[in-house]
């Protein structure tokens, strides 16, 4: 069964093979309704971002930048927010399923607080003539991305699947806090200095540009949807095969018990 | 609980006493760190004398990291993990027992590291309230993530490089409020040191929290 | 009466590896049962299951009343498990140790001096740091715990290895004691003709499977 | 590098990144769905 890979973000897949009747990939009518969903409001943020919205009285053409930083910078912190969600859940009623979610999640996190910080510093480059400004909304996000980065190891480091589940709980649970905690300690540092702040979400734009900007949002709070439910059946997977091995390895050591 | 806390850190602190790792290692490495400082930053230039509280708590926070991996090793000899949860005792409070003599161990420390700053970089000590008031409150922080995090790192063969990794962006902040109070201390306005006193004391809830919660779920494993 | 340590088809988890594939084992209060089987055959691992040391995934498991699947946690205070690793800090003395150890399981001080006399560590050997010890001397502090906590289920991994035979003597009388004083005694060993005497009866394991129990007395 | 050079390369990354991270998790969806009895393949 060749899949068509085309150049879209959601390559569709052949029908599955008439034999086996199962599902053949993470894809189902639901994720494809919405795949489709996501294809089309990035082609459209595309054309307003970039053609349809004016440039910036101030900022010129840079402020198309803002919309797909922000978006970025939303879809981290919802992100984040699931996995702290997750993580408690898996705390307080040991579920399996969160703890699948909140791992799922938190990869999404770091993959987006990375692009958070990429287009921040691209923005940055024009704006201040500097890559990197030990501005409020950076800082945070690069002690956010090393936070995520823990988490990862953690998970990636532990063998047993009980275990890795406590543990990357408990510093999945602490990743909501943090952040609010190292939001706040930052924001007080920078404003003993008043130096130039990253312009966030309110540069008095309105009218196209504020739409383009809320409109960017809803994308990418879409897009987070599909690529958790994609990655999160991934990991289910995953996980199965993981145990179907651990049943061999029992069987396997019974049958040498017996037979010796 | 609070009887198995202490004696969990009464027996902690005795094993301290007798093997005297952390006064026989770990203060010299915190002067080291401090005479390094003086090194890079060229004491006659002021640099050195602005940075002094930076300095002084990036030290304290490479000799936490030391001493959680210290309390936490003398935990990891054989049979040990076992038989204290053979015993019975409440996870909650063998987590506070080990914070506590980790954190009674960072103030000898920061007392230490104080003296040395003291002499080294000749910093004129003041605003005492808001001085001690910073070290209380940050040493029950630091001690209650640091322990926290040396639980989840035990036992796993990375328990070296993961908990440096897990622990010190967390104390990211710390390091911030530390600073700015002590400045404030050591400066003329103190007024200006207490809020970060009181991202401190938020600090070091969360983690306590986050301890009593955890613990007991991460001494389960193997 | 229910007995002690009930287990059927039981299979537990050493991190990912079944180290116990199928467990069967009813011990009645106050029975030594002997465990015998090849290294690495699951002995250790039996023993840390009857434990609640290792999640059990399988079959049924109940050790002094409590379902190892649902809680294995309440039962631990009730058993004393003396395995390779002495579960002694080696920098402590051994007063301090035992003094530690006694009242962290719940028991107080008068029981931890009654096991120092008792195991003979009352002299010169009382304020020494337990890593100075031989292998046999630690082996001796860490029954002073035993029998300082008094335990209802003791679990004994290879008790006699490495020691002299006055330790060894040492050792059978208080496993007669224990017993006696009502304590059930899972017994892991492969000096078989020390052991044995001991026992009432003895199970074989072997790959993480028990396969027969043969009557000895 | 002009103000359109900064959006142009900003707008390229973020595509470049999500495209490349969808495929990986679809493509590797697809390999672990091999592996698994049908019945295994979803959650629900």
């Amino acid at each position: 069964m060749t899949t068509r890979l085309t150049n879209t973000d959601r390559p569709g897949d052949g029908p599955p093979a008439a034999v086996d009747g199962g599902p053949h990939s993470t894809a189902s009518p639901a994720t494809r309704v919405l795949g489709v969903l996501v294809l089309v409001a990035s082609g459209v943020l595309a054309v307003l971002g970039l053609v349809a919205s004016p440039a910036d009285t101030e900022l010129g053409e840079t402020v198309r930048l803002l919309y797909v930083h922000v978006p970025v910078v939303a879809a981290a912190y919802l992100a984040i927010v699931i996995t702290t969600v997750g993580s408690v859940a898996v705390l307080w009623k040991r579920s399996q399923w969160w703890d699948l979610v909140a791992g799922s999640a938190a990869e999404l996190a770091t993959l987006l607080t990375a692009l958070t910080l990429v287009t921040g510093m691209i923005w940055g480059r024009p704006t201040w003539g500097v890559f990197w400004v030990w501005d409020a909304r950076l800082t945070s996000t690069a002690v956010l991305f090393l936070l995520l980065l823990g988490y990862l190891a953690v998970r990636r480091t532990t063998t047993d699947q009980v275990s890795r589940a406590t543990r990357s709980a408990v510093v999945g649970m602490l990743l909501l806090p943090n952040v609010v905690i190292v939001n706040r300690s930052v924001e007080w540092w920078r404003s003993l200095h008043q130096d130039p702040t990253l312009i966030t979400l309110d540069p008095k734009i309105d009218g196209l540009q504020l739409f383009t900007l809320v409109f960017g949002i809803a994308t990418a709070t879409l897009l987070l949807v599909w690529l958790l439910i994609h990655r999160f059946r991934v990991a289910w997977m995953a996980q199965r095969v993981e145990a179907h091995e651990l049943d061999d390895a029992i069987a396997v050591r019974r049958a040498e018990a017996v037979g010796s | 609980m609070l009887r198995e806390a202490t004696l969990v850190a009464r027996k902690d602190l005795r094993v301290e006493l007798r093997s005297r790792v952390t006064t026989n290692q770990v203060v010299p490495f915190a002067l080291v760190v401090l005479v390094l400082f003086a090194f890079a930053l060229d004491p006659d230039r002021g640099v050195l004398e602005r940075a002094t509280p930076g300095l002084y708590w990036v030290a304290v926070l490479f000799c936490a990291l030391l001493a959680v991996q210290r309390a936490f090793a003398v935990e990891a000899a054989d049979g040990i993990r076992d038989a204290l949860r053979l015993t019975g005792i409440e996870p909650a409070g063998l987590y506070l027992g080990k914070a506590l003599a980790v954190a009674v161990q960072l103030l000898v420390l920061e007392v230490l590291l104080g003296l040395g700053v003291v002499v080294l970089y000749d910093t004129a000590l003041g605003g005492w309230g808001l001085l001690i008031a910073t070290c209380l409150v940050a040493t029950a922080g630091i001690a209650a993530a640091g322990t926290l995090f040396g639980v989840l790192a035990a036992g796993l063969r990375v328990r070296e490089t993961l908990l440096p990794l897990l622990l010190l962006p967390a104390l990211a902040p710390v390091l911030l409020a530390t600073t700015r109070a002590s400045e404030a201390a050591l400066g003329d306005d103190t007024a200006e040191g207490w809020p970060w006193l009181g991202l401190l004391g938020v600090f070091a809830l969360v983690y306590l929290t986050a301890g009593l919660i955890g613990f007991g779920a991460l001494m389960e494993d193997t | 009466m229910e007995p002690v340590v009930h287990l059927r088809a039981a299979a537990a988890l050493l991190g990912r590896f079944p180290a116990l594939a199928g467990a069967d084992l009813d011990v009645a209060s106050g029975e030594v049962v002997l465990v015998r089987g090849p290294n690495g055959a699951g002995k250790t691992t039996l023993l840390r299951t009857c434990a609640g040391l290792l999640p059990v995934v399988s079959g049924e498991a109940r050790v002094l009343g409590h379902d190892l699947r649902t809680d294995r946690r309440t039962v631990r205070r009730h058993v004393g498990l003396l395995g390779h690793g002495t579960g002694l800090y080696d920098e402590l003395t051994v007063a301090d140790n035992l003094s530690f150890w006694t009242r962290a399981a719940g028991a107080d001080e008068r029981d931890a001096v009654a096991a120092l006399y008792r195991l003979g560590l009352a002299g010169r050997l009382r304020d020494v740091p337990v890593g100075r010890l031989s292998a046999g001397q630690r082996r001796r502090v860490a029954f002073a715990v035993l029998v300082a906590r008094r335990p209802a289920l003791w679990l004994l991994d290879e008790p006699h290895a490495g020691l002299d035979h006055e330790a060894r003597d040492l050792v059978d009388d208080l496993v007669r004691d224990a017993a006696a004083a009502g304590a059930t005694v899972l017994l892991a060993s492969h000096e078989l003709e020390r052991a044995e005497p001991l026992a009432a009866r003895i199970v074989t394991v072997n790959g993480g499977v028990t396969t027969e129990a043969a009557g000895v007395a | 590098m002009s103000q359109w050079g900064y959006v142009a390369a900003g707008w390229l990354v973020v595509v470049v990144a999500v495209v490349g991270y969808a495929t990986a998790v679809l493509r590797r969806g697809r390999a672990l769905s091999r592996r698994l009895p049908p019945e295994e393949r979803r959650w629900l």
